[in-house]
């Protein structure tokens, strides 16, 4: 019981605690501002402005807090419910560029549309808001609250052209699965709350020892049950069957929100849990991820193997590079905490560039393709003779495509070399033969993109030149620029991780 | 800095012959042949220069570069040279002339991007043979590869997918598990010194114990064995060297394959003396297997690139053979038959090329009597096959001859099966010789042209010349492993 | 530049000029610039052995530069001139001379005349290069130089299916015969240290190790190394069991099948075993290995030569019969009596070639004898001196050959390595020898003839006298070359005490030796006597199932071709594409079958995800508590 | 009062969470599944108060409310999506559903 104590003890609010959270704030206030100038006046322009003004807001904030140094060591604990540390304002600067990378790439996706789309916008604000509580959420309430806001909202946006051909099915199937996930996840709170009588993280539920069997069963199956909740939303196998489904239906720019926000945010949640409650001490719960780890990777890489639709493919590989991040949570002691954060961390990002750069260039070709009044999804072979008609957005794709793949001169390669370090030190070979294994097939996928990208053809769009308005910033300079940054990213990691160290 | 300036002045001259391809500055028409063969011959003549003046001893590793790269895990960029490294890094700008002459008319459309990835491939491979920091060596180890992909998918014949991507992952997943054995390297070296450390004169000093040690050096040696090639792991060999452009060919069989015996000899001998020594019978064994089998799977073939890409397997056997045999003698004779099989295997491919683009064919049946019509080509044709099967005289003779003598004092039967590869060798060579230029004349080809001739006359003669007088490579190298 | 050291520079040169000019010179330039070079050969080679006569050293040696260095032995580009070297570049370059003058106006009419000579240089370059050598390794580029020429030469008339074959089966089965000799030489490097060869044979005497059994060893070092170099021997002079390579080699044009196939070359065999008698000595039972090896050739090949049709290749199983001889003389330890049959042999059997060669051009590339006959009054030069050639060959009295053979037999009864068996051998095979050559001499030159009267034109008449010129000088070689009675004892260590003889020849032996010829000739008189007079019964060519036999060479080819030749190429279809890149492509097979497995359970059906949820959990959860 | 033992409690829950898992599963109606899903939540709730009485503090109860909240914002979505799929596909069978596959 003392620690219950302890934790009341820090439940005052100061200012500290204050300018900490003053990014989540920020972004709420934006939120209700949002509301009122929606209710003063319906424009998707200004909307859309507006919320990226604040977005681009919320990242400085969080950017300038994180370089400040007032977040050393522990973290602030901002009463029982939040905790704040370095990791955290990373992962939150992350949601927001890739909030932002959304926002922007929906421009286009909505100009089909003839209403005014002030609400998909409002919606993707309330699904970064929800992923900022889950990064800094310490308690299982909050945490509840962020996934909720996250995953309701979510369905909202899956189901949001409701014209769109799959748009009623992707949303029912992402509603009734992640409630179910949801539920369960509840019901593995509520199983370690019975135990731990305590829904802080700080409190080491693996630890409890004290109660009956029985109810040291009911505990491990409550971590277990969690366990799922969260597995489900990072779309790792066994729970992934939504994924694919998911990510086809859903609005180009909204697979891209999915694929990113919700990810980071959730497994973000998820290392603070295991890490905080010392779940790495429990034999069992290593086993869970290292089986739940080997079957992502292999379902994911198997499965992406024969995927010619892009969203499709993207589904699966995410499956498959999730399944490798769980090698963080393998960490074999308090000492290594650091590293794995910053190790993750550094996977999340290169993962989040490379998908927001495909991305855009799936957004490009599908304006192309609804301009040529083909309303479909992309599929690889639109790519290809792409290198010798548009060379900056080839050189993109590959480099991303590279990245992915986890190839040298990339942020990807310097990903899994992070990951290997962290397999290495906690000495989990069955997680090291699956990634090399899991890497070998993926090649099998990955390269084919490249070589059609490369393959010589007719121009196969109509258009040579650069699609005008596919981006607010001017295209070329985009894509340049996130060219250089993967590159410089994926030779000095270091500029990177030197926020974390 | 020097060396530095070299690696990525091969990269830039590739990026700059690619931005100026066909176009016109200053009245002058920039050609990408004319502009990667022009920086190569200059950066070459700059290395061996630099070589020549610098009065360091190169017998150890003097090393030029070392910067902190990635602090947060003690990664440095960390280049040295020694005798071994130079000796193959001349033969790399050597065969890179070769690559670009033999381009030089059968490469027509995208020439900028194949001159690009043609460079950077030299750029990587000489990082590879100069890297002392492992992470950088491994990171120059799989740059490499991205750029001979690039040539092999879009340069390459008919089947180029299948085995640009055979090649990728094979050469990615063994690559992967060194990385793992690096990686663990460098925690065991922090564990006994207390600092992590990726470079390689740290870790001499390691003393690792022996059962630990085996499972690294496997490590190591897989990804090396899978790159030199050795049976089991060669299937990627006869694909990618077959649907891979001349030059790929050239570069794959001449330098590529290299940097496997390279690893081999700096790696895993010296990083794992001990270990190594357990398990040289089963590699002895494994080179004796690649031999024979190398030689009669040549036999088997009927296309002229894939006859020789399994020549390759055999020959690099001897290499193996010689590495894993701990002997000086020995020693000299895998250096010696890799400088050897290096010239000796580009030329055939540089043949082959030649035929290719008069017959376009790759079919030995499609061959025949050309001799009556090229007796030039012909003759070299006989050269060069005559050097695969070892002629004395010739480089690859005095490569494989002292390789058999030093791993005969070591390992007298296999050596005695190994000396069945000789045969072996000597029925492909003349099968190859004879159903090419021998027999009933099927069509005629127009001889050689002048470029092709200065390609072949200088591979010979270096054949020659260092058939002779091995000396030059002997008297160099030989120091290393003193 | 010493003298020595420019023996083989002038060949070089001359193969240099003709590769790099080819056809672009005219036949006189190239005739003149090839032969030219022989003769300066010659010249050179005589001047040399006349210094080596009169000089008080016994060798002269040139160094010129090192090739490489093995651990501390050093491996020298350098020449070393003895006695028996001595005699073998006599022969070589003289020999060779005259068989390139022959050749000069023998192919002259052939398109790639230069090549053809440049082939001929180039193989004496190798030829002098392998006889000369100090050590083993420059012995050995020699010795596959030669190789090499051998198999263009023999190829040279490369449209035809047939000589490609030959010359490949030429180079791989003697190929066979080096790789053994590699290996000889590396065991000779590990034991001895050294590949110098005076060394070798200096210290294979000294070293206990080389000649002692080593521990559960059952033979010596020594015995196997001079096994080794035995498989090499037996490769080049086409002995048991690798001899099936020289009949076929008669593909190449006659000039090749003298210098190459008959005079140089295939002797390079008992070459090898002479210089190596040090080692040979140290292994008693090798030495009786190679009398028996050579004694069964020499029945072999004499049987095989009876029952041939083409002239050419009764000629090479007689010269394989001949080198059974010198192989039975080295194995007897009779070293001067083998290098002195390898001399006479030299001059009668390339006598007899370059006659054969001049008959067949006469007959317009015509050789088979059954299509010849009644030749003598037709060419009666040509008769002659075919005849004397054959008189050398069956030994008559008086002949070169006599001599040396004489020398050989009289070794073999007394020798402990050979001894009486393998004397009643070499009788027999006299006896055989000069059955056959009857045979042959009466096929061709006697009795009907059996070709179209038109046919005889001596094309070459302008340019006979050169080259009869040639074939006199070889006459006269062949019939008094006997006389200078080469005595190379001094080079030869001699056996150790041990092991020498107790027996003592009876005295009848050399009555029977000289008198098996006679009662050969005189059988065949009669026997042969439908060959021999004019008759107007058709002669036919016997078909019945042992003359085939014996026509086939005793069936050796088919043997190998059934025990190794077929299983090899079986093999290698069999594994054409590679059963461990179909191991490997399993994986990648074994990943697409789980993807399609995997993919059905992607079936889109909400509540089959849902279901498949729970289950998973269900599962994890079974983990969990077990 | 006389104590409920936890054990008692949570497997009640357990059964109620199944059974609406198994609604979720089993029903082909949407509108089912829906209830189901309330069914699966409100037996997580059970848990919770459960577990909030046993350690005789707030917590349980302040989580059966957000819970609560979330079910209905769930149920509002789902009736949405639910008009959806009647005007479209004039049925509520959820089998008919599954266009994406593969």
């Amino acid at each position: 019981m003392n620690q219950v104590e302890n934790i009341v003890e820090v439940t005052v609010f100061t200012a500290e605690m204050f300018v900490v959270l003053s990014p989540i704030l920020f972004l709420s206030f934006g939120i209700v501002l949002a509301l009122l100038l929606i209710a003063w006046q319906r424009s998707q322009k200004m909307i859309a402005v507006f919320s990226q003004v604040i977005l681009v807001f919320t990242l400085l904030l969080s950017i300038h807090l994180l370089s400040g140094n007032l977040l050393s060591g522990e973290g602030v604990q901002i009463t029982t419910l939040l905790k704040v540390d370095q990791f955290s304002y990373l992962s939150l600067s992350l949601l927001c560029l890739s909030a932002l990378a959304v926002v922007s790439l929906s421009g286009q996706a909505l100009k089909s549309q003839i209403e005014v789309h002030d609400e998909y916008y409002l919606l993707i604000l309330l699904v970064t808001l929800g992923a900022a509580i889950l990064v800094a959420s310490d308690h299982f309430a909050s945490m509840f609250l962020g996934f909720e806001l996250l995953s309701i909202s979510l369905v909202g946006l899956v189901g949001y052209f409701r014209e769109h051909k799959y748009a009623v099915e992707a949303g029912f199937k992402y509603l009734i699965l992640s409630a179910t996930a949801s539920s369960f996840m509840l019901l593995g709170i509520a199983f370690i709350y019975s135990q731990t009588g305590n829904l802080s993280f700080a409190v080491n539920s693996a630890a409890v020892s004290w109660s009956p069997v029985p109810l040291q069963l009911f505990n491990s199956v409550g971590i277990l049950l969690f366990f799922s909740g969260i597995a489900f939303k990072l779309s790792l196998a066994p729970f992934h069957f939504w994924a694919p489904d998911v990510y086809e239906g859903a609005p180009t720019p909204i697979t891209l929100l999915m694929a990113t926000v919700s990810k980071v945010a959730m497994f973000t949640v998820l290392i603070k849990c295991c890490f905080s409650q010392g779940y790495y001490n429990n034999e069992y719960f290593i086993d869970v991820i290292i089986i739940v780890a080997l079957l992502s990777m292999f379902v994911g890489n198997t499965l992406a193997l024969k995927q010619q639709n892009i969203k499709r493919l993207i589904a699966y590989s995410s499956i498959a590079h999730f399944g490798y991040l769980l090698i963080i949570l393998l960490i074999s002691s308090e000492q290594s905490i650091d590293f794995a954060w910053q190790s993750a961390l550094f996977y999340l990002s290169a993962y989040i560039l490379a998908n927001i750069s495909i991305f855009t260039i799936v957004m490009a070709y599908e304006k192309e393709l609804s301009q040529n009044a083909q309303e479909r999804d992309v599929r690889i072979d639109d790519w290809q003779s792409m290198f010798w008609h548009r060379r900056t957005e080839a050189v993109l794709l590959i480099v991303s495509i590279l990245s992915l793949a986890g190839i040298p001169l990339t942020m990807g390669f310097i990903g899994k070399f992070y990951l290997l370090n962290q397999a290495v030190i906690s000495q989990s070979w069955w997680l090291v033969s699956g990634l090399v294994i899991g890497s070998g097939i993926g090649l099998a996928y990955y390269l084919p993109i490249i070589f059609t990208v490369f393959k010589p053809g007719e121009k196969h769009m109509l258009k040579s030149h650069h699609p005008k308005g596919v981006l607010v910033a001017s295209p070329r300079i985009f894509i340049t620029l996130l060219i250089i940054i993967s590159f410089y990213l994926g030779v000095f990691p270091d500029s990177f991780s030197q926020y974390i160290m | 800095m020097m060396l530095t300036f070299i690696i990525f002045g091969l990269l830039l001259s590739g990026s700059v012959a690619w931005v100026t391809d066909n176009k016109v500055f200053a009245g002058i028409k920039f050609q990408a042949k004319w502009v990667s063969l022009l920086s190569v011959l200059a950066l070459g003549s700059y290395f061996l220069l630099l070589v020549y003046f610098s009065n360091n001893n190169f017998q150890q590793l003097q090393l030029f570069e070392r910067v902190s790269w990635i602090s947060s895990l003690n990664i440095d960029y960390a280049l040295a040279l020694d005798t071994l490294s130079i000796t193959l890094i001349v033969l790399t700008f050597i065969l890179a002339v070769v690559c670009i002459l033999v381009s030089w008319e059968e490469i027509q459309e995208k020439s900028g991007f194949y001159y690009f990835n043609l460079l950077a491939t030299f750029s990587g491979v000489i990082g590879v043979f100069s890297a002392v920091d492992m992470f950088l060596f491994f990171f120059f180890w799989e740059v490499m590869l991205i750029p001979m992909t690039a040539i092999i998918a879009i340069w390459g014949h008919e089947n180029r997918y299948f085995a640009a991507v055979k090649f990728f992952i094979f050469t990615q997943v063994s690559s992967l598990l060194m990385l793992v054995a690096i990686i663990a390297m460098a925690y065991i070296h922090q564990q006994q010194t207390g600092v992590m450390s990726f470079y390689y004169q740290d870790w001499l000093t390691l003393d690792i114990k022996i059962d630990v040690a085996q499972y690294l050096m496997l490590g190591f040696f897989i990804a090396f064995a899978v790159k030199l090639p050795s049976v089991p792991f060669h299937s990627w060999l006869p694909d990618a060297h077959t649907q891979a452009p001349t030059a790929g060919s050239v570069l794959l069989a001449g330098i590529l394959l290299k940097t496997g015996a390279y690893g081999l000899i700096r790696f895993v001998i010296f990083l794992f003396p001990q270990a190594s020594e357990n398990f040289a019978p089963i590699a002895a064994t494994l080179a004796v297997i690649s031999i024979l089998y190398g030689a009669k799977m040549a036999f088997a073939q009927s296309d002229f690139k894939r006859l020789v890409a399994y020549s390759s397997i055999s020959h690099m056997g001897f290499v193996m053979l010689a590495i894993f045999s701990f002997n000086e003698i020995a020693y000299q004779g895998a250096i010696v038959t890799m400088v050897a099989h290096g010239l000796s295997s580009a030329a055939l491919f540089s043949l082959a090329g030649m035929i290719y683009q008069r017959i376009h064919s790759r079919n030995l049946d499609d061959m025949g009597g050309f001799w009556q019509s090229a007796p030039r080509m012909g003759g070299f044709g006989l050269a060069f096959a005559a050097a695969a099967f070892g002629l004395p005289g010739l480089a690859n003779f005095v490569g494989e001859f002292l390789s058999l003598v030093g791993a005969f004092q070591v390992f007298p039967i296999m050596v005695v099966f190994a000396s069945l590869g000789l045969i072996g060798s000597a029925i492909y060579g003349m099968l190859l010789f004879q159903k090419t230029f021998q027999g009933v004349p099927l069509q005629q080809v127009q001889d050689l042209s002048v470029r092709e001739f200065i390609i072949c006359g200088s591979l010979l003669g270096l054949l020659v010349v260092l058939g002779l007088y091995p000396n030059i490579i002997l008297g160099y190298a030989f120091g290393v492993f003193a | 530049m010493s003298l020595l050291a420019s023996l083989p520079l002038y060949p070089l040169l001359s193969f240099l000029i003709l590769i790099s000019f080819g056809k672009r010179l005219s036949w006189v330039m190239a005739s003149w610039v090839s032969v030219g070079a022989m003769a300066a050969a010659a010249f050179c080679s005589m001047y040399l052995v006349h210094q080596l006569s009169t000089s008080d050293t016994s060798v002269i040696t040139a160094h010129m530069w090192q090739w490489f260095s093995i651990g501390n032995a050093k491996v020298n580009v350098s020449f070393y001139l003895d006695a028996l070297s001595a005699v073998m570049i006599l022969v070589v370059t003289g020999v060779g001379f005259l068989i390139h003058l022959f050749a000069a106006i023998y192919m002259k009419s052939d398109e790639n005349f230069t090549r053809f000579m440049a082939y001929m240089n180039l193989f004496i370059v190798a030829m002098l290069v392998l006889v000369l050598a100090d050590n083993l390794v420059l012995l050995y580029l020699g010795w596959e130089g030669v190789g090499l020429c051998s198999f263009l030469l023999i190829g040279f008339w490369y449209q035809e299916k047939s000589n490609v074959l030959a010359a490949r089966k030429a180079f791989i089965v003697t190929r066979i015969g080096d790789t053994a000799m590699a290996i000889g030489l590396f065991l000779l490097f590990k034991s001895l240290a050294s590949l110098n060869i005076a060394e070798i044979n200096q210290l294979a005497q000294t070293t206990i190790s080389f000649t002692s059994n080593s521990m559960n060893a059952e033979h010596s070092d020594a015995y196997w190394a001079a096994l080794l170099l035995l498989g090499g021997a037996l490769g080049k002079s086409a002995q048991l069991p690798l001899q099936t390579w020289l009949p076929d080699a008669m593909a190449g044009p006659t000039p090749v099948s003298a210098l190459i196939h008959a005079a140089t070359m295939v002797t390079a065999g008992v070459y090898l075993i002479a210089r190596m008698n040090g080692v040979f000595l140290m292994a008693p039972e090798v030495m009786n290995y190679v009398a028996w090896l050579g004694g069964t050739t020499l029945l072999i090949a004499g049987v095989a030569a009876l029952a041939q049709n083409d002239i050419k290749r009764v000629l090479a199983y007689s010269t394989m019969s001949q080198i059974g001889y010198m192989m039975l003389a080295l194995g007897a330890g009779a070293w001067s009596a083998g290098v002195f049959h390898l001399m006479t042999h030299a001059f009668f059997k390339a006598l007899l070639f370059l006659t054969a060669g001049a008959v067949i051009l006469a007959l317009h590339h015509q050789q088979d004898i059954f299509k010849m006959g009644g030749l003598l009054k037709r060419l009666p030069v040509e008769a002659t001196l075919f005849l004397v050639g054959l008189a050398c060959l069956i030994a008559l009295p008086g002949t070169s050959g006599f001599f040396s053979k004489e020398a050989i037999i009289a070794s073999l009864w007394s020798s402990p390595t050979a001894g009486p068996s393998l004397w009643w051998c070499a009788i027999l095979g006299a006896l055989l020898t000069s059955i056959y050559s009857c045979r042959l001499f009466f096929l061709a030159f006697l009795g009907k003839a059996r070709f179209p009267e038109n046919l005889v034109i001596s094309d070459h008449i302008e340019t006979n006298k050169l080259l009869r010129g040639a074939l006199f000088i070889l006459a006269l070689l062949s019939l008094f070359g006997g006389l200078v009675t080469v005595d190379l004892s001094s080079l030869f260590s001699s056996y150790k005490p041990s092991v020498v003889s107790s027996i003592d020849s009876p005295s009848w032996l050399h009555v029977v030796a000289i008198t098996t010829p006679f009662i050969g000739i005189i059988f065949s008189w009669f026997y042969y006597r439908r060959y021999r007079i004019v008759t107007d019964e058709p002669l036919t060519v016997s078909h019945s199932a042992w003359i085939v036999f014996c026509r086939n060479g005793l069936g050796f080819d088919t043997l190998y071709s059934r025990l190794l030749i077929k299983p090899y190429c079986f093999i290698a279809k069999l594994n054409k594409n590679d059963v461990f890149d179909q191991i490997l492509m399993l994986i990648a097979w074994y990943v697409r079958i789980w993807r399609d497995i995997l993919s059905v359970s992607q079936s889109g059906s909400l509540r089959w995800f849902a279901a498949a949820f729970g289950l998973s959990l269900v599962g994890l959860i079974c983990v969990v508590i077990l | 009062m006389t104590e409920i033992p936890l054990t008692h409690v949570l497997i009640l829950s357990s059964l109620l969470f199944i059974i609406g898992f198994v609604g979720v599963v089993v029903r082909k109606n949407t509108l089912f599944m829906l209830m189901s899903l309330e069914v699966m939540l409100n037996a997580v709730g059970v848990a919770f108060i459960g577990a909030g009485s046993v350690w005789q503090e707030a917590d349980g109860q302040i989580m059966f409310m957000l819970i609560l909240t979330l079910a209905a914002a769930e149920v509002a979505v789902g009736l949405a999506l639910l008009i959806r799929m009647q005007r479209r596909y004039r049925t509520l069978n959820i089998d008919v559903l599954n266009q994406m596959k593969g």
